[in-house]
Parts: structure tokens; C-alpha cells; sequence
């Protein structure tokens, strides 16, 4: 698409669950400033995807390159620039919705670049700093584990299904700022199922089966 | 960016110690396991004065050995199941010095919280009055070795999903040379040599520097 | 029969509770004063000199009272357990959550006054003997209902857990009070009865009866007290409570 | 659509035992935790040969308890973390007669399984031949009637989020009686009366009949 | 809607969460060949409502009949006829799907009426009964979920989110599954966000804030 030098550079990428690949290889490209929705059916290997860019689940490539720096070398610069929201909360029970962001983000050794209120306030749970996460509803704790997102700069955010269990309102609001981050610069790769906002721009990447299957 | 690697650690440290206050209720738990087991054996065995003097240090030790065992578990379990764990291995923070500050909070938490237990043991036990101070300075000393040992079976067993018991498989043999060191000091009584004391610190205090870097190899290798 | 019902349920209303065991208190903690210092000053100064154990004995007058209300109290909230479980009422299931901590003071007191005395007849504060062994179990089953109770977030339901817990609990009480006749054992038997012979003289027993009624005296007024504390503070939003806090100022202004 | 309480029951006692057999890997665990619980005592105490008799009996009852102890929490908990509690809660089946065949599944695996850890501890601890076959009556006897009180803390404890370690505070006292009636049967040996070895096994039964009753009660206490 | 008795009919009705209700009295009639597609934002308290009819949750109630039979003391025969399904999938990692849903049905005493095969079918998981259920993704381990709805006859389905996580093609399928039920003259409450596949014709019923908040 643009002709600068892509953020993130797969070549014959795969990854593998009990040391089967799960999807076809795949070859993709995203630069920054774009957005890219991975698709495919229930078990086409989206989360493995996302897991093994991190370095969370086993993979094999070709080329794997992120922001012109080779892969496996470049993982800590990788996850130091790289957002990550999985299927689980990764959230206390015990603690509040506040404590747990401070903690989420000390435990980096980062400074957050807004205040916890204002994060909350962009998933649309403004007040709720002060409850303990365990009393939240499905959607409500997948929004405040998307908070997280806005207390520090990354360059690739990867979300994983953000917005399953998102009421209406709600989804549009988090396109909304997927949409000004993408704008601004940033990298998103998400997944999901059905449709988008339209709010959110994206580019689709359907995983296919392995050929062998 | 930038990375504060001592604010990574206190934050860790604040976090958990955090999570243990919040939770003080549950800190009664191992105190009273201990007191249980102790209680336990002085029963099982029945009221024969003498003997039990001669076992009280190493069934205090053994107890507060036990109930420490215990909360092993909870060291990374609870951080996986909820997926934290993925976040702390995907942060930019060196492993060992986040998993340093977790063996400090949990000894402070779990080993002197405990070692805090050996005087109501000792107590029940019938142990002599004058050998409680080496006992309470050699559970204070071996608890850090334990502790030690305690954070690499768990990392070595959490991405397991029934840990729990193998885990029994691997710690509780590490822990021997640890309690011959402390038992043996409390035998041997206040006149004699302070080697086994000293044994029992060094050791400890190896496993201690060591462990997180065993500790951080291990949750690596449990990636998948 | 149903009458008794009727009578039974208009009591365990929150709003007459309160109000008839507020006129109750009194009564109980004042003579639970006067008895307890009766006793305790015949008891300490008037009864004889003990032959073999001189005057250490004399904390019988402390031990035995709490070891009995010990078990007592253990009764009396199993049974509200019971109650609570059955009729699902709040006063049953507050009384569990109340009797608990007074309970676990008894065999506190009894454990202190136990060891004190162990001292100098047995030359040590603590042995394993059955009775003894029994009654430290005793305080961790009481330690067990309060923090079960204490970790479910919500009240009444921890109250209905503790209940649980202390039914099962009850399978113990016999123990504590049979192991002197069935182990050998270095603690006193049974020594006073309330039928037939006791092994005690009258001059020691009568100021030891008048301190076990002070023990359950006070026992009713603590009670009584927690309980009446525990419904305001369950049922906070009701009208009943502002009407009785009310009144009460008006009372004392 | 009819509700047929023995294939309720059947298919309960099935479950439990097929998911022991598919983890038996993990029974291996408690067997070796008991094991070692043994050996440390052995090691602490030292190789004094007559006094490691005397405490031989207690210390391989203590052990087994303390084993059989760390399975409870495992009773209830996976259940209720995976959602399958709910759906036996709302089953039309009678929870006592669930319970009864979980507990029954429990004894069999956990309970008969630490018992035949007895041989080998009483090999360990140096307990004198002619007392095994007591040794292993009275476990058998006496891990129903814990595995009993277990069923009831664990169903206690399953609604808190950390019951592990207040369960210790609930299980370990209601032992008590238990450990008194098995380890004074062994004691006390061959040529005494079986009248201890006789209360323990009705306090046992009488136990494990109600617990089932005290459990569903306990779990419908902990549905919100 | 049609004048026959309402299979379930719920007047004034409010789940509590932590001894507070979290939607406003509801009035609810729901009739046998009927589906109500319960909606409302996060948090609105669709999860609980549902767990609350099973007697999973708190409530308060001035009518609550099932059946023609007034609850509580018909909670019995409510959950004989009645199968559920919620967030989490209710299997055991360590048992292949087949065991997990003979014995979740075996546990309830009862005899299936179709084979799990064709159980699996009916999900679009065919094939998969020999899988451990610990190996499945988010999609597939919802549809395995949802399986053991075809093993047992039943009269109400309630589900939870049923078509969460699913790729578009299955929640077609799956939404025309529980059109078929429904024809049938079961009667369903489901409950989701966005949009439900157009095979599956519903009454919307919105859950409210409580009025004092
Ligand atoms: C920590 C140590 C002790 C504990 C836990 C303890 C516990 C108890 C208990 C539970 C009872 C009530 C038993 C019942 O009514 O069934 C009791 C009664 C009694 N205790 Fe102790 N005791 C201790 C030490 C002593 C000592 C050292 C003495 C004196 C030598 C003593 C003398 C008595 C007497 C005379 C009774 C009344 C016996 C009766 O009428 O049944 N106790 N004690
Ligand atoms: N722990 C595991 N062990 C072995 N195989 C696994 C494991 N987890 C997932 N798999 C397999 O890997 C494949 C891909 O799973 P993945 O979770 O990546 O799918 P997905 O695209 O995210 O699906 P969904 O849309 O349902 O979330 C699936 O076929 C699944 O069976
Ligand atoms: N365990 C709990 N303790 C206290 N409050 C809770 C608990 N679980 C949920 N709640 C509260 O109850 C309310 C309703 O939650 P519920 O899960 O029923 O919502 P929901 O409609 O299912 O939302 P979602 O669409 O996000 O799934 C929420 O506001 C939540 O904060
Ligand atoms: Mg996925
Ligand atoms: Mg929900």
C-alpha cells in the first residue's frame, strides 16, 4: 500500500498448537497508520496468531520482521512497543478497577500518559475506577482490560476480539478510538467475527486452513 | 518511553504485599495450618512428656515447613488463570528482577509471617525455653531458602494444569538439606558451633539470588 | 402448640426483639454483677483452704465457669445454627454470628485459667492430655465458624455457612466432655454434680454454682447486646430502626 | 422424560473415577506427599531407632491425613471454575445423592489410595511388623470419615474465592476425633480392646451418611 | 400474544446483585413456539436475570410462574424442563467432547435422545467428538457448549450470549437450530448484542436501569 518500510513483516509465517500449524502460511504486511481485521472460522488460528507475534505461542517463519529489526532478536523491542488485549482480563479480583490499571502498568516500569480516569472514561466506564473488578459484567471487564490501552504509547496494538460481549454503544465508542489511534499513527491488528463499525477502517486478512487439511 | 526498572520492582513488590494485606484474613490461614499440624502430631503421639521435647524443634520445623509448602501454589497460579502472567512475560522488564521482587514479598509475606507461628509452637510443643531464639532465627533463615526453592517449583509447574501435587513431588525433597541445617542447629542447642546456622544462611542465601533467574527460565519455557 | 409458633415468631421479629431484649439487658448484666462478685468474693476469701493444692485452686472459680459456658455456649449456637437453617430467620442466623466470638472468650479464658493453674499442679503449662487437647480443638472449631462466617462477603449467608459448620462441629462436644472417663487422663474428673454426690466440698461448691450463673448471666447480657448491635446494623434501612433510635435519644434527652 | 436416580449416581461415581483415571498420574502425588512427609519427619527427628518406633504409628496417620487434606480442595473447586457446578445445582437429580456418590468416588480414589501408603511409611518410620494390618484397618476406617468432613469444608469454602487455606482452619480440628480413635487403636495394639477401632468406624459411617446432607445444604448456601 | 397461558410469566421481577437489584421490575410473558431476544447494555443485567429464573441468583418476585405452577416450589420442575447454557462452557479440559456430553447428561439422570455424533452435527462440529475440549478455540468450545442442548428434550432454552465468539457462518446455522426448536413450540430466551442472524424471528425485550438510579 504505502510505500515506506512496513511496522510489521510476516513471510510464510505459521503457528503452531501441540506442533501442528494451524493456518495456511501467511505472508502480510502492515504499516503504520492501518488498521487490519484477521478473520477467518472459529479455529483458523486468530488468537494463535496473535500469540505467537508475541512470542506466547510457538511459530515458525521465513521473515518476521517488526519496525526493520529481525525476529527473534528484536522481541523485547517488539513487546516494548506492542499493546496486547487477550481473551482474559488479566485483571484482580481483589482489586479495583484503578488499582489493577496502576498495577498492570507499574509492573512495566512505564508512567502512564493519562490519568486512570480518563482511560476509563474512553472504554465508557467513567466513575467505575473505584470497584472492585470482580463485580463487573462480561462486557464491563473486557472494556476496563481495553483501558489499559490508553495509559501508555504503543505504536501496535493487537486485540483479540475486543469487541465480542460489547453492547452496541459501546462497540462504536471503542471503533471510534481504534479509529483516532490508527489515525494518529498507529498500528491495530484485531480480530473478530460478523461486522465492524463503520466507524473503523480497516483492511481484511482471512487465515486459511493448512493445504494438507 | 522510558523503562524505570525500580519502579518495575516496587511496583511488584507494592502489589503484592498489597494483595496479602487486602487478603490479611487468608495470611491467619498458613499461621493456623502450622498451629494445626503441631497440635496434630502432640495428639497423635499422646502425653508422653520427654518425647515430645525431644521432637518439638523439628515438628515446629516441619509445620511451619508445610504450611509454607502450601501456599507455593498461589505464587503463579492465580496470575495465569486470570492471564496476567502473559502480560508480565511480555513486558519489557528483565524476568529475574521481576520474579526477585516477588521472592521478597512472598518471604516477608509467607516466611516471617510463619516464623512468627514458632513461638506458640514451641509453647505446644514444650520445646526448651532457651532454644526458641535459635529456632526463630533459623526458621527466619531457611524460610528464605524455601521460598527460593518454592518460586522455581511453581514456575516450573504452573503451566501445568493440576500442578499442585507434583509440585509436592519437587519441592518438598529440596527443602531437606534446609531443614537438616535448621533441625541440626536447634538440636545441637545454644553452646554449641554456629556452622549449620551458617550452612543453613549461606545456602539460603544462594538459592535466593539464584532462584529468580531458575525461576524466569521456567515460566519462559512454559510458554506455548 | 401453636401458640407457641405464634408467640416464637412475633419474638423473632427484628423491631420486638429489639425492643424486649433492650428491657431485658439490664436485668441480666446487674445481677450477673451481683452474683459474679458474691461469688468470687466467697470464693476467694471465705471458702477454705484446698488440702492438697493450697490456695490455687482458688481460680476454679474462673476455670470451671468459662470451661462450662465454653461447651454451653458451643450448644447454643449449633442449636441457633439449627434455627437458622430451618426457619431461615435473620435473629437465628444473627445469634449464630453473635454467640461465635463470646464462645471462642470462654475457651480463651478457660485455655489461660487452665495453663495458670497447670503451673504449679502439674509443673507445666501445657500436656497433652485428652480434656485440654479437646478444648484447644474447641477454640479452632469457634476460630473456623467466625472466619468462614468473616469470608463470605455477604452477611447472611456467611451466617447460614457458619451454621453448616457448627452442626458438624457438634460431633466433638462429647469428646471434650468424655475424655476424662475414657483416656486416663492428668485433669480432674468430674468433681461437681448437680444430682447425686459431688467430690467437692459444699463450701467450694456453692460459690462455684453462684459463678457459673453469673457466667450465663453475662453470657445472655453480651449476647442480648450483639445482637441488638448486629440487627441495627443488618437492618439499617428499615423504618423500625430510625423509630427505636429515635425514641432512644428522645430518652435520653 | 424420565429421571433415573441410579444412572444419576452411576454415571457421578463414573465421572469421578474415569477423571482420577485419566489424571492418575496426579495419584501418584498425594501417595508422594505423604511419603515424604514421613521421611522429613524421619530425617528431622533423626535416626534415634527407639523413639522413631514410638512415633511411628502417629506420624504415618499424621502423614496420611495431611495428604488426604491437600486433595479437598480439588473436590469442588475445578467444578465450579468451569461452570459444571452450576449445572448439577440445577439438575433435577437430588444433590445428597450426588454428593454421596462423589463422596464414595473420593474415598476409593483418595482415601484407599493414601491407605496403601501405610506399608511403605510404616517400612520408613520403623513401625513394628505385627502392628501394620492396624495400621492399615484403621486408615482405611478412618480416611471415610474425613474424606466425610472434607466433602462438607470443601463444599463450605467452594462460593470464596481463596477457601484453600481457610479450609485448614475448618477440615484439620473436625479430624481431631478421628485421629484420636485411629492412633490410640494403634497404639494401643494388638492384644487391646477394638473398642476405639469401633467408634472410630461408627463416628465414620455416621459421618459419612450425613455429609451429603450438610454438603447440598452448604452449596445452595453458595449459589448467588 | 396468543391467548393461550404463558409457559413463563414473571410480573414485577428483579434479579439482585449483592442485595441490590440491577434492572428495573420486569413483566415478562413468554409462551411455548416463542423467543425473546433479551437486550440492554453491559451491565444492564441480562446474565443474571437469566441465572435468576434457575434459582442461580437472587431475586424478588411478585408472580413468577412456570409452567402454570408457582415458583419457588416449582423450581424443580422448572429446571427439569428447562436447559441451559452460559458463559462458561461447562466441560472438563481432560475429557474428550463426547464424555463431556454423556455425562453432563448422565449427571441429570436422563437418556439422551440422539447420538452425540449427531449432536456435534447439529453445531458444526462434526467429527470432533474425540477432541480433548481443552484444545478448542473460544468459537468452537461455545458451539461444544451448545451441543448438549440437542441431547435432552426441554421446553425453554435459555442462553446466555449463545452466538459470542462465533463465526458468521456457524451463528447462521446455529440461529436456524433454534428457529427449528422454536417452531417446534419450544420456547427460548437468549441473549446477545448487535445483531441476531435473520432466520431467527424474535420479541426484543430491553432490560431498564433500577428507577432510583
Ligand atoms: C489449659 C489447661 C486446662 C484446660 C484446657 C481445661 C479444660 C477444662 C474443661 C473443658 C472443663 C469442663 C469439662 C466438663 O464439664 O465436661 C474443665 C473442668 C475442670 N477443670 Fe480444667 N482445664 C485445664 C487445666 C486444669 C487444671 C490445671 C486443673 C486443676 C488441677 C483443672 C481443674 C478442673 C476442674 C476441677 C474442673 C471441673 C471438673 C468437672 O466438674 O467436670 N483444670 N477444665
Ligand atoms: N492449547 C491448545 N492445544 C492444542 N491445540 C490448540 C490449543 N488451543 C487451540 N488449539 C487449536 O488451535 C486451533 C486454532 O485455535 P485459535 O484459538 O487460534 O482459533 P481462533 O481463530 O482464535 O478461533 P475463535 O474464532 O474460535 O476464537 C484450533 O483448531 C484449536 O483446536
Ligand atoms: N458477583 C457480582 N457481585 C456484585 N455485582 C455483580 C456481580 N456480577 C455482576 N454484578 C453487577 O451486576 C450488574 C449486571 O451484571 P450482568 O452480568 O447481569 O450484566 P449483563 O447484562 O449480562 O452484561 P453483559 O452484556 O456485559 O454480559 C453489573 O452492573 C455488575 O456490576
Ligand atoms: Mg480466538
Ligand atoms: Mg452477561
Amino acid at each position: 500500500m504505502s510505500s515506506t518500510k512496513p511496522l510489521l513483516q510476516l513471510r510464510q509465517f505459521l503457528s503452531l498448537r501441540g506442533g501442528e500449524p494451524v493456518f495456511a502460511p501467511l505472508d502480510l504486511d502492515l504499516h503504520a497508520g492501518e488498521a487490519i481485521w484477521l478473520t477467518g472460522p472459529n479455529g483458523a488460528g486468530k488468537t494463535s496468531l496473535l500469540r505467537s507475534l508475541l512470542g506466547l505461542a510457538e511459530c515458525e517463519y521465513e521473515g518476521f520482521e517488526f519496525d526493520g529489526q529481525q525476529l527473534p532478536g528484536a522481541w523485547p523491542w517488539l513487546r516494548q512497543h506492542t499493546a496486547w488485549v487477550g481473551h482474559e482480563p488479566a485483571m484482580k479480583a481483589e482489586f479495583t478497577l484503578a488499582e489493577n490499571l496502576h498495577f498492570d502498568l507499574g509492573l512495566r516500569g512505564a508512567q502512564p500518559i493519562c490519568s486512570v480516569a480518563a482511560a476509563l472514561q474512553k472504554v465508557g466506564l467513567p466513575g467505575f475506577g473505584e470497584l472492585r473488578a470482580g463485580t463487573l459484567s462480561a462486557g464491563q471487564r473486557r472494556r476496563a482490560a481495553l483501558a489499559r490501552l490508553a495509559l501508555r504509547p504503543a505504536r501496535l496494538w493487537l486485540l483479540d476480539e475486543p469487541l465480542a460481549n460489547l453492547d452496541t454503544e459501546s462497540a462504536t465508542l471503542l471503533a471510534g478510538w481504534m479509529a483516532e489511534f490508527v489515525a494518529a499513527g498507529g498500528a491495530l491488528m484485531l480480530t473478530g467475527h460478523g461486522q465492524l463499525p463503520a466507524v473503523l477502517p480497516v483492511r481484511r486478512c482471512a487465515l486459511e486452513l493448512p493445504t494438507w487439511n | 518511553m522510558e523503562l524505570s526498572l525500580s519502579r518495575a520492582f516496587y511496583t511488584a513488590l507494592q502489589r503484592d504485599l498489597q494483595l496479602a494485606w487486602r487478603r490479611r484474613g487468608d495470611l491467619l490461614h498458613p499461621f493456623a495450618f502450622a498451629l494445626l499440624v503441631g497440635t496434630l502430631f502432640a495428639i497423635g503421639v499422646g502425653a508422653e512428656g520427654p518425647f515430645l521435647a525431644t521432637a518439638a524443634a523439628p515438628v515446629a520445623f516441619l509445620a511451619v515447613l508445610l504450611a509454607l509448602f502450601l501456599s507455593v501454589d498461589g505464587l503463579f497460579r492465580p496470575d495465569r488463570d486470570d492471564g496476567q502472567l502473559d502480560h508480565v512475560l511480555i513486558s519489557p522488564v528483565p524476568l529475574p528482577l521481576h520474579l526477585s521482587a516477588r521472592l521478597l514479598a512472598y518471604w516477608l509475606v509467607h516466611g516471617i509471617g510463619l516464623t512468627l507461628a514458632a513461638p506458640l509452637l514451641a509453647l505446644l510443643l514444650r520445646l526448651q525455653g532457651e532454644l526458641l531464639p535459635i529456632l526463630l532465627l533459623a526458621l527466619g533463615i531457611c524460610t528464605l531458602g524455601m521460598s527460593a526453592i518454592g518460586l522455581v517449583g511453581a514456575a516450573l509447574t504452573v503451566p501445568l494444569r493440576r500442578g499442585g501435587m507434583l509440585l509436592a513431588l519437587i519441592v518438598l525433597p529440596l527443602y531437606v538439606p534446609l531443614l537438616i541445617f535448621g533441625c541440626g542447629a536447634v538440636i545441637a542447642g545454644t553452646g554449641a558451633s554456629a556452622a549449620p546456622l551458617l550452612l543453613a544462611a549461606a545456602l539460603s542465601v544462594f538459592l535466593a539470588t539464584l532462584a529468580p533467574f531458575a525461576a524466569a527460565m521456567a515460566l519462559r519455557l512454559g510458554m506455548d | 402448640m401453636n401458640r407457641f409458633w405464634t408467640w416464637l415468631s412475633r419474638y423473632a421479629s427484628p423491631p420486638v426483639f429489639y425492643r424486649v431484649a433492650g428491657l431485658w439487658r439490664p436485668w441480666l448484666g446487674w445481677s450477673a454483677l451481683l452474683f459474679g462478685a458474691l461469688s468470687l468474693y466467697w470464693g476467694l476469701f471465705h471458702a477454705p483452704e484446698d488440702y492438697y493444692q493450697g490456695n490455687s485452686y482458688r481460680i476454679i472459680y474462673l476455670h470451671v465457669p468459662s470451661a462450662w459456658m465454653s461447651m454451653f455456649a458451643y450448644v447454643a449456637m449449633a442449636l441457633s445454627g439449627a434455627a437458622a437453617l430451618i426457619w431461615r430467620t435473620k435473629l437465628s442466623e444473627l445469634t449464630v454470628l453473635t454467640i461465635a466470638p463470646i464462645g471462642a472468650g470462654f475457651t480463651a479464658v478457660t485455655l489461660l485459667t487452665g495453663m495458670l493453674w497447670g503451673r504449679p499442679t502439674w509443673g507445666a503449662y501445657w500436656v497433652w492430655d485428652a480434656r485440654l487437647t479437646s478444648e484447644l480443638v474447641l477454640l479452632f472449631l469457634y476460630l473456623g465458624v467466625i472466619g468462614l462466617a468473616s469470608a463470605y462477603g455477604d452477611v447472611r449467608r456467611g451466617a447460614r455457612a457458619a451454621a453448616v459448620l457448627s452442626l458438624v462441629g457438634v460431633v466433638n462436644l462429647p469428646i471434650i466432655h468424655f475424655s476424662v472417663q475414657w483416656w486416663n487422663t492428668l485433669h480432674q474428673g468430674e468433681t461437681v454434680r448437680l444430682f447425686g454426690e459431688s467430690s467437692i466440698d459444699a463450701s467450694m461448691a456453692w460459690p462455684l454454682l453462684g459463678a457459673a450463673l453469673a457466667s450465663k448471666l453475662y453470657f445472655g447480657w453480651s449476647l442480648l447486646g450483639r445482637l441488638r448491635l448486629a440487627l441495627i446494623e443488618q437492618e439499617s434501612e428499615k423504618a423500625w430502626v430510625h423509630q427505636a433510635l429515635g425514641l432512644e435519644e428522645q430518652a435520653h434527652a
